[in-house]
């Protein structure tokens, strides 16, 4: 901090606070509901629209139906992001070895019992995602996440052999064109790309909410394979764990 | 203490990490305070439907009247998952300069690309 | 149907060129190839009729995300294909990874997306998966210079989209909508009202952090100068315009004439300011490129409808000649080894023929010469501006223009023949194409009345008289260096200004 | 509802106090913090789908690549070779005067202190190929290097030559390189040697058998400093002001009588 010149802090925390006012005074948020005028979209069309869908959880039924659009467009950022993790850490000259911690037991105990769990857990809050709160990108990360633990005791390599590196290499590729293709599928039966075709099903059941769940497991898998894919790296980038 | 909902504090918290983003000349904790500014408009979105009696929008568990606005909760999600996309990036990028310059200081970083650009030429 | 096919069929050549990395030129070509399709079913539709609106995925107005297939949207969308198309030519021979094509599908399909969509939330994430994908395009190279300078463009734009994101919900809180026509109703309906106000500074201040406004694009001098020459025709041709037609779109509903008037004229000038006095070639099309978006800003600012369609007419065109320009100075200093432009002047015989003819393409068609690119659009944004300080700004900015290039001029000539491959200079006689045929390309956008009232003899000496004014200018500076501050395009100070920016696009809005 | 009202009260301390922190870790481990907290008010705001979310997202996996990266980007690499009372290894724990000034400069430059040991011959090659910031473990840099910086003495040291049993004194020995252990299982033995020794590693030798070789001290005006590789200027500067600094109050004196009594 001391490094700063003052006039950078005055002129920063200046600016910053007259921002703050602005925007408070300017917000006119006065709790929920009220606005000045009828809003366009309200939490009533919200729950019709849910209800046609099949979908009992309202915010997968806009995320993975009404604005599908912007979700596609967000696994596509992810994919940029899992892409560019890849290219600007592999390429770099000297691969660091990586090693796990042997020499401690209890977390080796712990890892073999929590990965199953929390790869349940993962699994649980995608193919739910349309009933409960959750969906695939959650439940992808959360899974991705669990191998972490696994690459604590065994080590990355490892880890990528037994899931099998070709395989994660062509998951990552397969489910973006899966996603895409099942958006594209209407276009070839002369309708409109990203309309839902698969039937809304009876609320509550897992197999209900048309294609949410299709989505949901596609994404799931995505997003799994992605956030293992940056943590491998990271952790190799770490030298050590 | 109407005064105290989820916007007020998203525009404090926004100032907060844009104080940060200026004066912190560690890179890495600029990208925290970067972060922190994505996170507040994140909770400035979800909480302008956020009421005392609300529901979560789970229909079959909530009643009906009670639910909050969906929309903003459904975008908010893509929001989180760009945020997080964009700080993976930045931090590949930051290890990068790390390598090249071992420092994480932007001013040093800075001075030693505009150092390099003048000697070295820009293509090769 | 073609407005959403076209996005997500580049997406999945995208994935495509990744799956399978060796046919990724193949793809490449089959992309451009479909896209020209869909854009001519789109032009046909247009031509018959009125625009075509859809909303994704069947559901009603208002409810989901809502596309429209205007003209606008297809002048730009043709702008992208035509860019791809030379982006394909130009980097054919450079060996580049399925890494880099995955990202240029991704970046063009984000592009078709941008022009049609009439969403704010939908805008605001394609403007961020524009916004990753040219980031990791620019720093392709790995030198550690890309990399600091995208990482800066990264953070401020990551900064910008914040402010919009905030503005979006301020937008929402009292509309309750996110689609542009039905908030450009109710913005109607309270003009005055103070989150009007502050709703559209940060709306408008989050675009135009990455439209290359210049108090808030300050990142892109650098990135622009230290992408490969590619990306940099990319960056200065497309991601820019993206910003530029979501600010046109936010100009239908907030009311921003004098906004974008005064910072109009403040890039405009500053831009020329900072172009006149660099001597690097690609510095000096990046800085250019700031003065030309002050062109637009002040043809969207001048209220009248020939001066709006002008502008939109002005920034295909300038798209058009910076790709080439950026793209010609790119082989040129790969080809001397620096991109000094007197080394180039000492060097130029070992710069291939096409590459200079190129520039001299470039150069007419950026100073405003009939009947290249330039001077046609300019003309029609000039006939639809009425204030005469507009009118003398926009002149001004022609005779700036006009200093900053005449220093090229002495790179063009010189008896020395040197070949070129076959690729760049398909790419190079691909836009040096367009430029020409300019005029009878715009009928798409312009007007057919408004097009013939531009062949005006007033035009014509006013765009020779800018030239030579110009180029006595430059005689009367040469040698004479002034130093500008250099400290704003830090992070830090970057940061500031994109603040500073938008309290002024707030005071400017309490005036409208 | 109280609860949300607490949380948000709390938010922008936590986010404050983790910004300002110094160290890197901290101010990672404070947002980490930070985005459990706001996953809390998000499911306390009825929106339980964008709590998931950010629970997975910002709060753990964010902050993992964090603490991943940050080892990379914020350590402080020490190349050493291994002399008692220097920089040693005791136990878990890693002990000596040098160590004690490394410390206190990373501690100071908000870097966590990485030591590898090696032979005191890999010293300045790690450090020229980049692998280590700063060579310590009694080094006596004689010939000027533009690639490697020097701080100023820490502590004077001399010259002893050692040599016998059966082997001839010459006037200049070869300085000893390799590993110290070694030199004192060959000491211990009574092997044949004949090194030039620093005063560090000869007090290490002479704790065990020295009564079978002939020792002779050269009076040259010796001293160990630390080497910094060229690319860390910021950390010779800063070493080199906290040298000048524990020299003129006197700390330094401390230093030296707690590790050499």
């Amino acid at each position: 901090m001391r490094h700063v010149s003052v006039s950078l802090v005055l002129v920063a925390v200046g600016l910053t606070a007259a921002f703050c006012v602005v925007v408070l005074l300017g917000f006119g948020f006065r709790g929920p509901g009220i606005a000045d005028t009828e809003p366009a979209l309200s939490v009533a069309t919200w729950i019709d629209v849910a209800q046609g869908t099949g979908a009992r959880n309202i915010v997968s039924a806009i995320y993975l139906n009404v604005r599908l659009f912007d979700t596609i467009l967000e696994v596509l950022v992810f994919s940029v992001a899992v892409l560019g993790v890849h290219f600007y850490l592999t390429a770099r000259g000297r691969p660091e070895p990586v090693e796990s911690i042997p020499e401690s037991s209890v977390v080796r105990v712990a890892a073999d019992l929590l990965l199953p769990l929390i790869l349940l857990i993962g699994l649980y809050v995608t193919v739910y995602g349309h009933l409960s709160p959750g969906g695939g990108f959650s439940g992808g990360v959360i899974a991705g996440t669990g191998l972490l633990l696994a690459a604590i005791v065994l080590g990355t390599k490892t880890v990528t052999a037994r899931l099998g590196r070709r395989l994660l290499d062509r998951l990552e590729w397969i489910t973006l064109l899966g996603i895409l293709i099942v958006g594209l599928v209407p276009a070839a039966l002369a309708r409109t790309p990203l309309v839902d075709l698969l039937p809304a099903g009876s609320p509550g059941r897992v197999g209900s909410g048309g294609s949410i769940l299709l989505y949901n497991g596609l994404i799931g898998l995505k997003v799994f394979v992605g956030s293992w894919v940056i943590i491998r790296h990271f952790v190799d980038h770490r030298g050590e764990i | 203490m109407s005064w105290l909902n989820g916007v007020t504090v998203s525009i404090v918290l926004f100032g907060i990490g844009l104080l940060g983003l200026v004066l912190r000349r560690d890179l890495v904790i600029k990208l925290l305070a970067l972060g922190l500014v994505n996170a507040s408009t994140i909770l400035c979105l979800v909480s302008l439907g956020a009421r005392s009696d609300g529901a979560p929008p789970l229909l079959g568990i909530s009643t009906v009247q009670n639910i909050v606005d969906p929309l903003p909760q459904a975008i908010v999600l893509s929001a989180i998952v760009i945020n997080f996309a964009i700080l993976a990036l930045a931090l590949v990028f930051v290890m990068l300069l790390v390598e090249r310059y071992h420092t994480t200081d932007s001013h040093r970083i800075e001075r030693e690309t505009a150092e390099e650009e003048e000697q070295e030429e820009l293509w090769s | 149907m073609e407005l959403i096919l076209l996005p997500l069929l580049r997406f999945a050549f995208g994935a495509l060129s990744i799956a399978s990395g060796r046919s990724r030129r193949t793809f490449a070509v089959a992309a451009l190839l479909v896209d020209a399709a869909l854009l001519s079913r789109l032009a046909l539709t247009l031509a018959g009729g009125t625009a075509t609106e859809m909303v994704l995925g069947g559901w009603a107005r208002g409810l989901g995300i809502g596309f429209v297939g205007d003209r606008i949207g297809l002048t730009f969308a043709s702008l992208v294909w035509g860019l791809g198309v030379s982006i394909v030519f130009y980097t054919w021979r450079q060996n580049l990874r399925p890494y880099f094509f995955m990202l240029l599908h991704l970046l063009i399909g984000a592009a078709f997306a941008m022009v049609f969509t009439k969403d704010l939330f939908n805008a605001y994430v394609i403007l961020e998966l524009l916004t990753l994908a040219s980031f990791l395009l620019v720093g392709y190279g790995r030198r550690p210079g890309q990399i600091w300078a995208s990482l800066r463009y990264l953070v401020l734009c990551s900064l910008g989209m914040s402010l919009f994101l905030l503005g979006l919900a301020v937008v929402y809180v009292h509309t309750g909508t996110l689609d542009i026509a039905e908030l450009a109703l109710r913005v109607a309906a309270s003009p005055s009202a103070p989150w009007v106000r502050l709703g559209g500074a940060l709306l408008v201040g989050g675009v135009a952090v990455k439209a290359g406004v210049f108090l808030f694009s300050l990142w892109l001098p650098a990135a622009h100068a230290r992408a490969l020459p590619a990306v940099s025709a990319l960056l200065s041709g497309v991601v820019i315009k993206m910003g530029v037609v979501e600010l046109f779109r936010l100009s239908e509903v907030f009311p921003l004439e004098l906004t974008f008037g005064v910072l109009g004229v403040a890039t405009a000038l500053l831009g020329i300011l900072f172009a006149v006095q660099t001597y690097d070639l690609k510095k000096l099309l990046a800085f250019s490129t700031l003065s030309q978006i002050g062109y637009l800003l002040i043809g969207f600012a001048a209220g009248t409808q020939a001066a709006r369609i002008g502008a939109l007419d002005y920034a295909v065109a300038h798209g058009l000649f910076k790709a080439l320009l950026f793209l010609a100075a790119g082989e040129a200093a790969r080809v001397v080894g620096g991109s000094d432009v007197r080394r180039l002047v000492d060097a130029r015989c070992s710069i291939p023929t096409a590459t200079r003819a190129a520039l001299l393409v470039g150069i007419l068609g950026i100073v405003g010469l009939p009947p290249f690119a330039g001077f046609a659009a300019k003309a029609v944004l000039e006939a639809g501006i009425h204030p005469t300080f507009f009118h003398a700004v926009v002149a001004l900015i022609s005779v700036g223009t006009a200093v900053s290039f005449a220093k090229l001029l002495p790179i063009l000539p010189g008896r020395c023949a040197t070949r070129s491959d076959w690729s760049t200079t398909t790419a190079y006689a691909w836009l040096a194409g367009a430029i020409v045929l300019f005029l009878p390309l715009s009928i798409a956008i312009v007007p057919r009345s408004m097009l013939s009232a531009t062949w005006r003899w007033p035009a014509f000496l006013e765009a020779f008289a800018a030239v030579t004014l110009g180029l006595t200018l430059h005689r009367l500076l040469r040698g004479r260096r002034f130093r500008l501050p250099q400290a704003i395009f830090r992070i830090e100070e970057g940061t500031l200004v994109i603040l500073g920016g938008f309290f002024v696009v707030y005071v400017l809005l309490q005036f409208s | 509802m109280t609860a949300r009202w607490v949380l948000l009260a709390l938010l922008p301390f936590v986010a404050g106090i983790a910004l300002l922190q110094r160290r890197r870790l901290y101010a990672i481990i404070g947002m980490g913090l930070f985005s459990l907290l706001l996953a809390s008010v998000f499911f306390l705001s009825h929106a339980p789908d964008v709590a998931i979310t950010e629970a997975a997202i910002g709060a753990a996996l964010a902050t993992f690549i964090y603490v991943l990266a940050i080892r990379k980007t914020g350590r402080l690499t020490v190349a050493a070779s291994e002399v008692p009372g220097l920089i040693e290894r005791v136990g878990e724990e890693i002990s000596g005067l040098e160590w004690e000034i490394l410390d206190r400069a990373a501690a100071s430059l908000g870097l966590d202190l990485i030591v590898r040991f090696q032979p005191l011959e890999d010293v300045k090659t790690s450090l020229l190929r980049g692998e280590a910031d700063v060579g310590a473990g009694g080094l006596i840099p004689i010939e000027e290097n533009e690639r490697l910086l020097q701080t100023p003495e820490h502590l004077p040291t001399a010259r002893f030559r050692v040599w016998g049993p059966a082997e001839e004194a010459s006037s200049r020995l070869a300085p000893f390189r390799g590993d110290l252990s070694d030199l004192i299982d060959t000491a211990r033995r009574g092997a044949p040697l004949a090194v030039e020794l620093d005063l560090a590693r000869f007090l290490a030798v002479s704790r065990y058998n020295l009564d079978a070789y002939r020792v002779a001290k050269d009076e040259d005006a010796l001293s160990y400093t630390f080497l910094v590789s060229a690319s860390q200027p910021d950390i010779h500067r800063r070493l080199t002001n906290l040298l000048t600094d524990l020299r003129s109050s006197g700390d330094l004196e401390t230093m030296i009588r707690r590790h050499f009594p």
